[in-house]
Protein backbone atom coordinates (compact mmCIF):
# COMPACT_ATOMS: atom_id res chain seq x y z
CA UNK A 1 0.00 0.00 0.00
CA UNK A 2 3.03 2.17 0.71
CA UNK A 3 3.66 4.73 -2.42
CA UNK A 4 5.99 7.57 -1.53
CA UNK A 5 4.22 10.21 -3.48
CA UNK A 6 1.28 9.89 -1.72
CA UNK A 7 0.34 12.03 0.80
CA UNK A 8 1.03 10.27 4.53
CA UNK A 9 -1.80 9.04 6.82
CA UNK A 10 -0.41 11.21 9.46
CA UNK A 11 -0.58 14.30 7.23
CA UNK A 12 -4.60 13.58 6.40
CA UNK A 13 -7.37 14.60 8.43
CA UNK A 14 -9.45 12.47 10.35
CA UNK A 15 -13.18 13.12 9.95
CA UNK A 16 -13.85 11.32 12.84
CA UNK A 17 -17.75 11.06 11.89
CA UNK A 18 -16.25 8.78 9.14
CA UNK A 19 -14.68 6.38 11.84
CA UNK A 20 -17.48 6.44 13.88
CA UNK A 21 -19.75 5.65 11.33
CA UNK A 22 -17.23 2.84 9.90
CA UNK A 23 -17.39 1.68 13.58
CA UNK A 24 -21.26 1.56 14.00
CA UNK A 25 -21.33 -0.41 10.66
CA UNK A 26 -19.20 -2.84 11.81
CA UNK A 27 -20.68 -3.42 15.31
CA UNK A 28 -23.83 -4.22 13.03
CA UNK A 29 -22.25 -6.43 10.98
CA UNK A 30 -20.62 -8.30 14.01
CA UNK A 31 -23.92 -8.53 16.01
CA UNK A 32 -25.72 -9.79 12.66
CA UNK A 33 -23.20 -12.17 12.27
CA UNK A 34 -24.30 -13.65 16.66
CA UNK A 35 -27.54 -13.59 15.90
CA UNK A 36 -27.36 -16.14 12.74
CA UNK A 37 -25.05 -18.21 14.47
CA UNK A 38 -27.35 -18.50 17.57
CA UNK A 39 -30.83 -18.73 15.25
CA UNK A 40 -29.45 -21.35 12.77
CA UNK A 41 -27.41 -23.19 16.04
CA UNK A 42 -31.17 -23.53 17.45
CA UNK A 43 -32.65 -24.57 14.14
CA UNK A 44 -29.62 -26.98 12.51
CA UNK A 45 -27.99 -28.73 15.32
CA UNK A 46 -29.84 -31.13 17.90
CA UNK A 47 -28.62 -30.55 21.24
CA UNK A 48 -27.43 -34.21 21.77
CA UNK A 49 -24.21 -34.80 20.28
CA UNK A 50 -22.83 -38.19 19.13
CA UNK A 51 -20.33 -36.42 17.03
CA UNK A 52 -17.88 -33.19 16.89
CA UNK A 53 -18.34 -33.07 12.90
CA UNK A 54 -21.42 -31.83 11.46
CA UNK A 55 -23.24 -34.05 9.51
CA UNK A 56 -24.54 -33.79 5.91
CA UNK A 57 -27.79 -32.62 7.25
CA UNK A 58 -26.84 -29.75 9.16
CA UNK A 59 -24.57 -28.49 6.57
CA UNK A 60 -27.24 -28.02 4.51
CA UNK A 61 -29.20 -26.86 7.03
CA UNK A 62 -26.97 -24.16 7.81
CA UNK A 63 -26.44 -23.05 4.70
CA UNK A 64 -30.11 -22.57 3.66
CA UNK A 65 -30.70 -21.18 7.23
CA UNK A 66 -28.12 -18.45 6.51
CA UNK A 67 -29.51 -17.80 3.58
CA UNK A 68 -32.95 -17.27 4.49
CA UNK A 69 -31.85 -15.20 7.38
CA UNK A 70 -30.90 -12.84 5.16
CA UNK A 71 -33.79 -12.93 3.23
CA UNK A 72 -36.07 -11.94 5.93
CA UNK A 73 -33.84 -9.84 7.25
CA UNK A 74 -34.25 -7.80 3.80
CA UNK A 75 -38.21 -8.37 3.52
CA UNK A 76 -38.46 -6.93 6.66
CA UNK A 77 -36.41 -4.23 6.21
CA UNK A 78 -38.12 -3.32 2.78
CA UNK A 79 -41.95 -3.31 4.98
CA UNK A 80 -40.35 -1.29 7.55
CA UNK A 81 -39.31 1.61 5.20
CA UNK A 82 -42.33 1.01 3.29
CA UNK A 83 -44.34 2.35 6.43
CA UNK A 84 -42.50 4.85 6.32
CA UNK A 85 -41.79 4.47 10.09
CA UNK A 86 -38.25 5.20 9.78
CA UNK A 87 -37.80 7.84 7.19
CA UNK A 88 -33.91 9.01 7.05
CA UNK A 89 -32.48 6.14 8.10
CA UNK A 90 -32.74 4.24 4.76
CA UNK A 91 -31.54 0.92 3.35
CA UNK A 92 -28.04 0.98 5.72
CA UNK A 93 -30.45 -0.78 8.79
CA UNK A 94 -30.33 -4.22 7.74
CA UNK A 95 -27.10 -4.45 9.07
CA UNK A 96 -25.75 -6.01 5.81
CA UNK A 97 -23.63 -4.90 2.70
CA UNK A 98 -22.05 -2.25 5.59
CA UNK B 1 -38.78 12.14 32.55
CA UNK B 2 -39.46 15.36 34.14
CA UNK B 3 -37.67 17.58 33.47
CA UNK B 4 -38.68 20.27 35.91
CA UNK B 5 -35.88 19.93 37.52
CA UNK B 6 -33.15 20.76 34.80
CA UNK B 7 -31.59 24.02 33.26
CA UNK B 8 -32.10 24.86 29.68
CA UNK B 9 -28.34 24.07 28.81
CA UNK B 10 -28.71 20.67 30.43
CA UNK B 11 -32.28 20.27 28.54
CA UNK B 12 -30.13 21.05 25.46
CA UNK B 13 -27.99 18.79 26.40
CA UNK B 14 -30.58 15.39 26.82
CA UNK B 15 -32.13 16.65 23.84
CA UNK B 16 -28.91 15.25 22.08
CA UNK B 17 -28.76 12.62 23.97
CA UNK B 18 -32.02 11.49 23.15
CA UNK B 19 -31.78 11.82 19.50
CA UNK B 20 -28.65 9.71 19.60
CA UNK B 21 -30.05 7.60 21.62
CA UNK B 22 -33.39 7.24 18.69
CA UNK B 23 -30.77 5.62 16.64
CA UNK B 24 -29.78 3.05 18.51
CA UNK B 25 -33.37 2.00 20.35
CA UNK B 26 -34.72 1.65 16.25
CA UNK B 27 -32.00 -0.46 15.90
CA UNK B 28 -33.09 -2.62 18.66
CA UNK B 29 -36.11 -3.30 17.85
CA UNK B 30 -35.81 -3.83 14.45
CA UNK B 31 -33.00 -6.46 15.10
CA UNK B 32 -36.02 -7.82 17.82
CA UNK B 33 -38.24 -7.95 15.29
CA UNK B 34 -36.08 -10.01 12.71
CA UNK B 35 -35.25 -12.48 15.06
CA UNK B 36 -38.56 -13.11 16.68
CA UNK B 37 -40.08 -13.32 12.82
CA UNK B 38 -37.45 -15.56 11.66
CA UNK B 39 -37.38 -17.68 14.38
CA UNK B 40 -41.20 -17.81 14.48
CA UNK B 41 -41.72 -18.40 10.99
CA UNK B 42 -38.95 -20.05 9.49
CA UNK B 43 -38.86 -23.69 9.81
CA UNK B 44 -38.03 -25.39 6.64
CA UNK B 45 -34.82 -25.91 5.41
CA UNK B 46 -35.69 -28.38 2.29
CA UNK B 47 -35.21 -25.68 0.48
CA UNK B 48 -32.94 -22.59 -0.20
CA UNK B 49 -35.43 -19.98 -0.75
CA UNK B 50 -38.18 -18.63 1.42
CA UNK B 51 -41.65 -20.29 0.56
CA UNK B 52 -44.61 -18.59 0.16
CA UNK B 53 -46.49 -19.58 3.53
CA UNK B 54 -42.97 -18.29 4.96
CA UNK B 55 -43.37 -14.83 3.04
CA UNK B 56 -47.04 -14.73 4.54
CA UNK B 57 -46.01 -15.52 7.99
CA UNK B 58 -43.51 -12.86 8.37
CA UNK B 59 -45.79 -9.79 6.65
CA UNK B 60 -47.93 -10.76 9.42
CA UNK B 61 -45.59 -11.36 11.90
CA UNK B 62 -44.12 -7.80 11.04
CA UNK B 63 -47.00 -6.21 11.48
CA UNK B 64 -48.71 -8.24 14.61
CA UNK B 65 -45.20 -7.03 16.32
CA UNK B 66 -45.34 -3.40 15.28
CA UNK B 67 -48.82 -3.27 16.45
CA UNK B 68 -48.13 -5.02 19.74
CA UNK B 69 -45.17 -2.22 20.12
CA UNK B 70 -47.52 0.85 19.90
CA UNK B 71 -49.90 -0.55 22.24
CA UNK B 72 -47.48 -1.20 24.93
CA UNK B 73 -45.95 1.88 24.07
CA UNK B 74 -49.50 3.12 24.85
CA UNK B 75 -50.18 1.34 28.41
CA UNK B 76 -46.65 2.11 29.19
CA UNK B 77 -46.78 5.84 29.23
CA UNK B 78 -50.34 5.61 30.46
CA UNK B 79 -49.04 4.38 33.79
CA UNK B 80 -45.20 5.88 33.75
CA UNK B 81 -47.79 9.16 34.33
CA UNK B 82 -49.82 7.98 36.81
CA UNK B 83 -46.68 6.76 38.42
CA UNK B 84 -44.81 10.20 38.19
CA UNK B 85 -47.69 12.10 39.79
CA UNK B 86 -48.29 9.81 42.48
CA UNK B 87 -44.48 10.66 43.33
CA UNK B 88 -45.25 14.03 43.19
CA UNK B 89 -47.99 14.19 45.74
CA UNK B 90 -46.50 11.89 48.22
CA UNK C 1 -40.49 28.22 26.03
CA UNK C 2 -38.34 31.37 25.14
CA UNK C 3 -38.74 34.39 26.80
CA UNK C 4 -36.37 37.43 26.19
CA UNK C 5 -35.83 38.26 29.98
CA UNK C 6 -34.30 34.61 31.23
CA UNK C 7 -31.24 34.09 30.81
CA UNK C 8 -30.05 32.54 27.79
CA UNK C 9 -28.89 28.73 28.10
CA UNK C 10 -25.26 28.97 26.49
CA UNK C 11 -24.34 31.22 29.86
CA UNK C 12 -25.55 28.25 31.64
CA UNK C 13 -23.57 26.10 33.49
CA UNK C 14 -24.31 22.03 32.51
CA UNK C 15 -24.16 19.86 35.91
CA UNK C 16 -22.63 17.11 33.87
CA UNK C 17 -23.65 14.88 37.06
CA UNK C 18 -27.54 15.68 36.27
CA UNK C 19 -26.82 15.09 32.60
CA UNK C 20 -25.10 11.76 33.60
CA UNK C 21 -28.64 10.98 36.09
CA UNK C 22 -31.16 12.07 33.22
CA UNK C 23 -29.27 9.86 31.20
CA UNK C 24 -29.16 6.38 33.21
CA UNK C 25 -32.79 7.03 33.92
CA UNK C 26 -33.41 7.71 30.34
CA UNK C 27 -31.64 4.12 29.49
CA UNK C 28 -33.54 2.39 32.76
CA UNK C 29 -36.79 3.56 31.38
CA UNK C 30 -36.09 1.93 27.49
CA UNK C 31 -34.82 -1.33 28.90
CA UNK C 32 -37.26 -1.74 30.95
CA UNK C 33 -39.67 -0.50 27.57
CA UNK C 34 -38.34 -3.56 25.90
CA UNK C 35 -38.07 -6.12 28.56
CA UNK C 36 -42.14 -5.65 28.76
CA UNK C 37 -42.12 -5.51 24.53
CA UNK C 38 -40.91 -9.07 25.28
CA UNK C 39 -42.57 -10.60 27.96
CA UNK C 40 -45.88 -9.13 27.34
CA UNK C 41 -45.23 -11.20 23.37
CA UNK C 42 -44.40 -14.24 25.10
CA UNK C 43 -47.36 -14.20 26.86
CA UNK C 44 -50.25 -12.52 24.79
CA UNK C 45 -49.41 -13.28 20.96
CA UNK C 46 -49.35 -17.52 20.31
CA UNK C 47 -46.50 -17.91 17.50
CA UNK C 48 -48.79 -19.27 14.46
CA UNK C 49 -50.00 -15.86 12.06
CA UNK C 50 -53.04 -16.17 10.33
CA UNK C 51 -53.68 -12.37 10.45
CA UNK C 52 -51.42 -9.22 11.00
CA UNK C 53 -53.41 -7.60 13.30
CA UNK C 54 -54.11 -7.94 16.94
CA UNK C 55 -57.24 -9.34 17.68
CA UNK C 56 -59.69 -8.67 20.62
CA UNK C 57 -57.74 -11.14 22.77
CA UNK C 58 -54.45 -10.13 22.11
CA UNK C 59 -54.92 -5.90 22.64
CA UNK C 60 -57.03 -7.08 26.06
CA UNK C 61 -54.14 -9.16 27.39
CA UNK C 62 -51.56 -6.64 25.98
CA UNK C 63 -52.90 -4.10 28.12
CA UNK C 64 -53.38 -6.29 31.64
CA UNK C 65 -49.66 -7.73 30.84
CA UNK C 66 -48.48 -4.11 30.74
CA UNK C 67 -50.20 -2.72 33.80
CA UNK C 68 -49.03 -6.86 35.73
CA UNK C 69 -45.65 -6.20 35.22
CA UNK C 70 -45.70 -2.24 36.96
CA UNK C 71 -47.64 -4.14 39.74
CA UNK C 72 -44.61 -6.45 39.67
CA UNK C 73 -41.95 -4.79 39.36
CA UNK C 74 -43.18 -2.14 42.07
CA UNK C 75 -44.16 -5.20 44.31
CA UNK C 76 -40.26 -6.54 43.94
CA UNK C 77 -38.71 -2.86 44.60
CA UNK C 78 -40.79 -2.49 47.95
CA UNK C 79 -39.64 -6.18 49.05
CA UNK C 80 -35.88 -5.44 48.00
CA UNK C 81 -36.42 -2.33 50.29
CA UNK C 82 -37.58 -3.66 53.17
CA UNK C 83 -34.79 -6.43 53.11
CA UNK C 84 -32.65 -3.66 53.30
CA UNK C 85 -30.38 -4.80 50.86
CA UNK C 86 -29.67 -2.13 49.14
CA UNK C 87 -30.10 1.42 51.15
CA UNK C 88 -28.85 4.15 49.52
CA UNK C 89 -30.41 3.84 46.07
CA UNK C 90 -34.06 3.83 46.70
CA UNK C 91 -37.36 4.24 44.86
CA UNK C 92 -35.78 4.96 41.37
CA UNK C 93 -34.04 1.75 40.76
CA UNK C 94 -37.38 0.69 39.52
CA UNK C 95 -36.85 2.13 36.54
CA UNK C 96 -40.56 3.40 36.27
CA UNK C 97 -41.79 6.94 37.57
CA UNK C 98 -38.61 8.69 35.92
CA UNK D 1 -9.03 -10.18 41.75
CA UNK D 2 -5.50 -9.96 42.86
CA UNK D 3 -4.25 -6.41 43.19
CA UNK D 4 -0.95 -7.28 44.12
CA UNK D 5 0.55 -5.91 41.02
CA UNK D 6 -0.86 -3.18 41.36
CA UNK D 7 0.32 0.37 42.68
CA UNK D 8 -1.82 2.32 45.09
CA UNK D 9 -2.76 5.62 42.62
CA UNK D 10 -3.88 2.35 40.25
CA UNK D 11 -5.61 0.69 43.21
CA UNK D 12 -7.71 3.79 44.85
CA UNK D 13 -8.47 4.34 40.21
CA UNK D 14 -10.18 1.08 40.43
CA UNK D 15 -11.42 0.66 43.72
CA UNK D 16 -13.75 4.32 42.38
CA UNK D 17 -14.24 1.24 39.25
CA UNK D 18 -15.55 -1.19 41.27
CA UNK D 19 -18.05 1.46 43.07
CA UNK D 20 -19.49 2.72 39.75
CA UNK D 21 -20.23 -0.71 38.94
CA UNK D 22 -21.98 -1.66 41.63
CA UNK D 23 -24.78 0.34 41.07
CA UNK D 24 -24.81 -1.19 37.54
CA UNK D 25 -24.84 -4.79 38.65
CA UNK D 26 -27.55 -3.85 41.10
CA UNK D 27 -29.66 -2.73 38.67
CA UNK D 28 -28.72 -5.38 35.95
CA UNK D 29 -29.89 -8.31 39.58
CA UNK D 30 -33.09 -6.26 39.86
CA UNK D 31 -34.03 -6.67 36.30
CA UNK D 32 -33.26 -10.28 36.12
CA UNK D 33 -35.03 -10.77 39.15
CA UNK D 34 -38.17 -8.92 37.91
CA UNK D 35 -38.03 -10.50 34.92
CA UNK D 36 -37.65 -14.27 35.68
CA UNK D 37 -40.50 -13.81 38.48
CA UNK D 38 -43.19 -12.34 36.12
CA UNK D 39 -42.38 -14.97 33.56
CA UNK D 40 -42.80 -17.41 36.11
CA UNK D 41 -45.88 -16.56 38.41
CA UNK D 42 -48.07 -14.45 35.91
CA UNK D 43 -49.84 -16.34 33.91
CA UNK D 44 -53.37 -15.31 34.08
CA UNK D 45 -54.81 -12.51 32.16
CA UNK D 46 -58.16 -12.69 33.20
CA UNK D 47 -58.04 -9.78 35.19
CA UNK D 48 -56.24 -6.46 35.69
CA UNK D 49 -54.54 -6.63 39.14
CA UNK D 50 -52.59 -9.49 40.91
CA UNK D 51 -54.20 -12.58 42.04
CA UNK D 52 -53.39 -13.58 45.67
CA UNK D 53 -51.89 -16.51 44.33
CA UNK D 54 -49.70 -14.58 42.17
CA UNK D 55 -48.85 -12.35 45.09
CA UNK D 56 -47.59 -15.34 47.18
CA UNK D 57 -45.84 -16.74 44.03
CA UNK D 58 -43.87 -13.31 43.30
CA UNK D 59 -43.05 -13.14 47.00
CA UNK D 60 -41.65 -16.97 46.88
CA UNK D 61 -39.50 -16.09 44.04
CA UNK D 62 -38.30 -13.40 44.94
CA UNK D 63 -37.01 -14.93 48.36
CA UNK D 64 -35.70 -17.59 46.68
CA UNK D 65 -33.66 -15.79 43.41
CA UNK D 66 -32.04 -13.58 46.12
CA UNK D 67 -30.84 -16.81 48.11
CA UNK D 68 -29.91 -18.17 44.95
CA UNK D 69 -27.72 -15.14 44.27
CA UNK D 70 -26.08 -15.90 47.76
CA UNK D 71 -25.28 -19.39 47.48
CA UNK D 72 -23.67 -18.99 43.54
CA UNK D 73 -21.85 -16.18 45.30
CA UNK D 74 -20.33 -18.42 47.97
CA UNK D 75 -19.51 -21.20 45.52
CA UNK D 76 -18.14 -18.58 43.30
CA UNK D 77 -15.92 -17.04 45.59
CA UNK D 78 -14.45 -20.03 47.58
CA UNK D 79 -13.97 -22.02 43.58
CA UNK D 80 -12.64 -18.66 42.01
CA UNK D 81 -9.61 -18.53 45.35
CA UNK D 82 -8.82 -22.16 44.72
CA UNK D 83 -7.90 -21.30 41.08
CA UNK D 84 -6.00 -18.13 42.06
CA UNK D 85 -3.77 -19.98 44.62
CA UNK D 86 -3.58 -23.17 41.83
CA UNK D 87 -2.29 -20.75 39.27
CA UNK D 88 -0.26 -18.81 41.59
CA UNK D 89 1.87 -22.18 42.76
CA UNK D 90 2.08 -23.67 38.90
CA UNK E 1 -16.82 -3.42 4.78
CA UNK E 2 -16.05 -1.16 2.02
CA UNK E 3 -13.34 0.93 2.72
CA UNK E 4 -12.82 2.43 -0.37
CA UNK E 5 -14.85 5.70 0.90
CA UNK E 6 -11.80 6.41 3.55
CA UNK E 7 -8.42 7.97 3.54
CA UNK E 8 -5.30 6.42 4.76
CA UNK E 9 -5.44 7.98 8.27
CA UNK E 10 -9.20 6.88 8.83
CA UNK E 11 -8.18 3.21 7.46
CA UNK E 12 -5.53 3.06 10.00
CA UNK E 13 -7.77 4.02 12.95
CA UNK E 14 -11.03 2.04 11.67
CA UNK E 15 -7.92 -0.60 11.84
CA UNK E 16 -7.08 -0.10 15.45
CA UNK E 17 -11.02 -0.09 15.93
CA UNK E 18 -10.90 -4.18 14.45
CA UNK E 19 -8.30 -5.05 16.69
CA UNK E 20 -9.68 -3.91 19.97
CA UNK E 21 -12.57 -5.43 18.70
CA UNK E 22 -11.16 -8.95 17.81
CA UNK E 23 -10.55 -9.28 21.46
CA UNK E 24 -14.14 -8.65 22.97
CA UNK E 25 -15.80 -10.37 19.67
CA UNK E 26 -13.74 -13.82 20.94
CA UNK E 27 -14.79 -13.34 24.23
CA UNK E 28 -18.52 -13.08 22.84
CA UNK E 29 -17.71 -16.35 21.40
CA UNK E 30 -16.17 -18.01 24.29
CA UNK E 31 -18.79 -17.69 26.52
CA UNK E 32 -21.76 -18.51 24.21
CA UNK E 33 -19.80 -21.23 23.30
CA UNK E 34 -19.33 -22.40 27.26
CA UNK E 35 -23.42 -21.54 27.50
CA UNK E 36 -24.71 -23.94 25.23
CA UNK E 37 -22.63 -26.92 25.92
CA UNK E 38 -23.06 -26.49 29.47
CA UNK E 39 -26.80 -26.00 29.18
CA UNK E 40 -27.13 -28.92 26.61
CA UNK E 41 -24.57 -31.55 28.09
CA UNK E 42 -24.63 -31.36 31.66
CA UNK E 43 -27.89 -32.36 33.57
CA UNK E 44 -26.97 -34.65 36.11
CA UNK E 45 -26.17 -33.18 39.57
CA UNK E 46 -25.94 -36.26 41.56
CA UNK E 47 -22.46 -36.17 41.94
CA UNK E 48 -19.96 -33.24 41.55
CA UNK E 49 -17.81 -34.48 39.06
CA UNK E 50 -18.31 -34.36 35.16
CA UNK E 51 -19.45 -37.83 34.15
CA UNK E 52 -17.84 -39.33 31.45
CA UNK E 53 -20.49 -38.94 29.42
CA UNK E 54 -20.66 -35.48 29.97
CA UNK E 55 -16.89 -34.95 29.34
CA UNK E 56 -17.67 -36.73 25.87
CA UNK E 57 -20.77 -34.39 25.85
CA UNK E 58 -18.69 -30.94 26.33
CA UNK E 59 -16.32 -32.50 23.86
CA UNK E 60 -18.65 -32.52 20.84
CA UNK E 61 -20.40 -29.89 21.38
CA UNK E 62 -17.48 -27.52 20.81
CA UNK E 63 -15.77 -28.73 18.34
CA UNK E 64 -19.54 -28.60 16.41
CA UNK E 65 -20.39 -24.80 17.70
CA UNK E 66 -16.27 -24.56 16.53
CA UNK E 67 -17.67 -25.90 13.25
CA UNK E 68 -20.71 -24.28 13.21
CA UNK E 69 -19.31 -20.82 13.79
CA UNK E 70 -17.18 -21.19 10.83
CA UNK E 71 -19.71 -22.31 7.94
CA UNK E 72 -21.78 -19.41 9.05
CA UNK E 73 -18.90 -17.13 8.71
CA UNK E 74 -18.53 -18.55 5.29
CA UNK E 75 -22.04 -18.50 4.07
CA UNK E 76 -22.35 -14.91 5.61
CA UNK E 77 -19.40 -14.02 3.78
CA UNK E 78 -20.15 -14.34 0.83
CA UNK E 79 -23.69 -13.43 0.81
CA UNK E 80 -22.82 -10.27 2.40
CA UNK E 81 -20.18 -9.41 -0.69
CA UNK E 82 -23.30 -10.36 -2.93
CA UNK E 83 -25.69 -7.65 -1.23
CA UNK E 84 -22.72 -5.13 -1.67
CA UNK E 85 -22.06 -5.94 -5.34
CA UNK E 86 -25.93 -5.31 -5.67
CA UNK E 87 -25.99 -2.14 -3.97
CA UNK E 88 -23.01 -0.73 -6.01
CA UNK E 89 -24.87 -1.47 -9.19
CA UNK E 90 -28.12 -0.22 -8.40
CA UNK F 1 -2.24 -0.38 54.57
CA UNK F 2 -1.06 3.01 55.37
CA UNK F 3 2.53 3.46 56.13
CA UNK F 4 4.25 6.52 56.78
CA UNK F 5 7.40 5.45 54.37
CA UNK F 6 5.57 4.37 51.54
CA UNK F 7 5.00 6.87 48.57
CA UNK F 8 1.78 8.17 48.48
CA UNK F 9 -0.41 7.23 45.98
CA UNK F 10 -0.79 10.70 44.62
CA UNK F 11 2.84 10.77 43.64
CA UNK F 12 2.57 7.45 41.68
CA UNK F 13 2.22 7.15 38.08
CA UNK F 14 -1.16 5.27 37.02
CA UNK F 15 -0.45 3.06 34.81
CA UNK F 16 -3.87 3.46 32.04
CA UNK F 17 -2.97 -0.24 30.81
CA UNK F 18 -3.10 -1.83 34.47
CA UNK F 19 -6.06 0.34 34.99
CA UNK F 20 -7.63 -0.65 31.95
CA UNK F 21 -6.81 -4.35 31.98
CA UNK F 22 -8.21 -4.63 35.87
CA UNK F 23 -11.67 -3.11 34.25
CA UNK F 24 -11.69 -5.63 31.97
CA UNK F 25 -11.04 -8.76 34.66
CA UNK F 26 -13.65 -7.53 36.77
CA UNK F 27 -16.27 -7.19 34.13
CA UNK F 28 -15.02 -10.64 33.06
CA UNK F 29 -15.75 -12.10 36.38
CA UNK F 30 -19.22 -10.74 36.48
CA UNK F 31 -20.53 -11.30 33.58
CA UNK F 32 -19.17 -15.27 34.16
CA UNK F 33 -21.07 -14.90 37.44
CA UNK F 34 -23.97 -13.57 36.27
CA UNK F 35 -24.18 -16.31 33.61
CA UNK F 36 -23.64 -19.22 36.19
CA UNK F 37 -26.65 -17.71 38.22
CA UNK F 38 -28.82 -18.19 35.42
CA UNK F 39 -27.94 -21.42 34.20
CA UNK F 40 -27.81 -22.64 37.50
CA UNK F 41 -31.32 -21.03 38.24
CA UNK F 42 -32.70 -22.74 35.38
CA UNK F 43 -30.91 -26.28 35.76
CA UNK F 44 -31.91 -26.59 39.93
CA UNK F 45 -35.06 -24.05 40.33
CA UNK F 46 -38.19 -25.76 39.67
CA UNK F 47 -40.56 -22.78 38.54
CA UNK F 48 -42.96 -23.77 40.77
CA UNK F 49 -42.70 -22.01 43.70
CA UNK F 50 -43.93 -23.18 47.10
CA UNK F 51 -41.96 -21.42 49.83
CA UNK F 52 -39.35 -18.91 49.68
CA UNK F 53 -36.17 -20.89 51.25
CA UNK F 54 -34.09 -23.23 49.16
CA UNK F 55 -34.99 -26.38 49.97
CA UNK F 56 -31.77 -29.52 50.81
CA UNK F 57 -32.42 -31.00 46.98
CA UNK F 58 -31.97 -27.41 45.75
CA UNK F 59 -28.92 -25.99 47.74
CA UNK F 60 -26.97 -29.33 46.79
CA UNK F 61 -27.96 -28.92 43.02
CA UNK F 62 -26.91 -24.91 42.93
CA UNK F 63 -23.35 -26.96 45.07
CA UNK F 64 -22.90 -29.30 42.29
CA UNK F 65 -23.94 -26.86 39.15
CA UNK F 66 -21.50 -24.07 40.13
CA UNK F 67 -18.34 -26.18 40.43
CA UNK F 68 -19.39 -28.10 37.24
CA UNK F 69 -19.79 -25.11 35.31
CA UNK F 70 -16.16 -24.13 36.34
CA UNK F 71 -15.02 -27.02 35.04
CA UNK F 72 -16.76 -26.85 31.68
CA UNK F 73 -14.98 -23.59 31.53
CA UNK F 74 -12.07 -25.15 32.18
CA UNK F 75 -12.47 -27.89 30.01
CA UNK F 76 -13.40 -25.72 26.89
CA UNK F 77 -10.44 -23.31 28.07
CA UNK F 78 -7.74 -25.95 27.32
CA UNK F 79 -9.62 -27.33 24.19
CA UNK F 80 -9.79 -24.08 22.12
CA UNK F 81 -6.24 -23.04 23.37
CA UNK F 82 -5.27 -26.81 21.64
CA UNK F 83 -6.72 -25.90 18.68
CA UNK F 84 -4.23 -22.54 18.81
CA UNK F 85 -7.05 -20.71 17.64
CA UNK F 86 -6.52 -18.03 20.24
CA UNK F 87 -2.80 -18.10 20.25
CA UNK F 88 -1.80 -14.83 22.62
CA UNK F 89 -4.58 -14.49 24.23
CA UNK F 90 -3.89 -17.37 26.89
CA UNK F 91 -5.33 -18.85 30.16
CA UNK F 92 -6.89 -15.80 31.54
CA UNK F 93 -9.61 -15.65 28.80
CA UNK F 94 -11.35 -18.31 31.05
CA UNK F 95 -13.26 -15.13 33.05
CA UNK F 96 -11.49 -16.93 36.20
CA UNK F 97 -9.00 -16.80 38.70
CA UNK F 98 -8.70 -13.40 37.80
Amino acid sequence: MFSPFSSSASQQTVNQQNVAMAEQELEMLTDTFYRIVDSCYKKCIPPKYTEGELNKGESVCIDRCVSKFFDVNAKIGEAIQKKGQQSGIGGSVTGFGA
Amino acid sequence: MDFGMYNDAERQQIQKIIEQKQMRDFLKFYTNLVDRCFNDCINDFTSKSLTSKEEKCISYCTDKFLKHNERVGQRFGELNQQLMQQQQQS
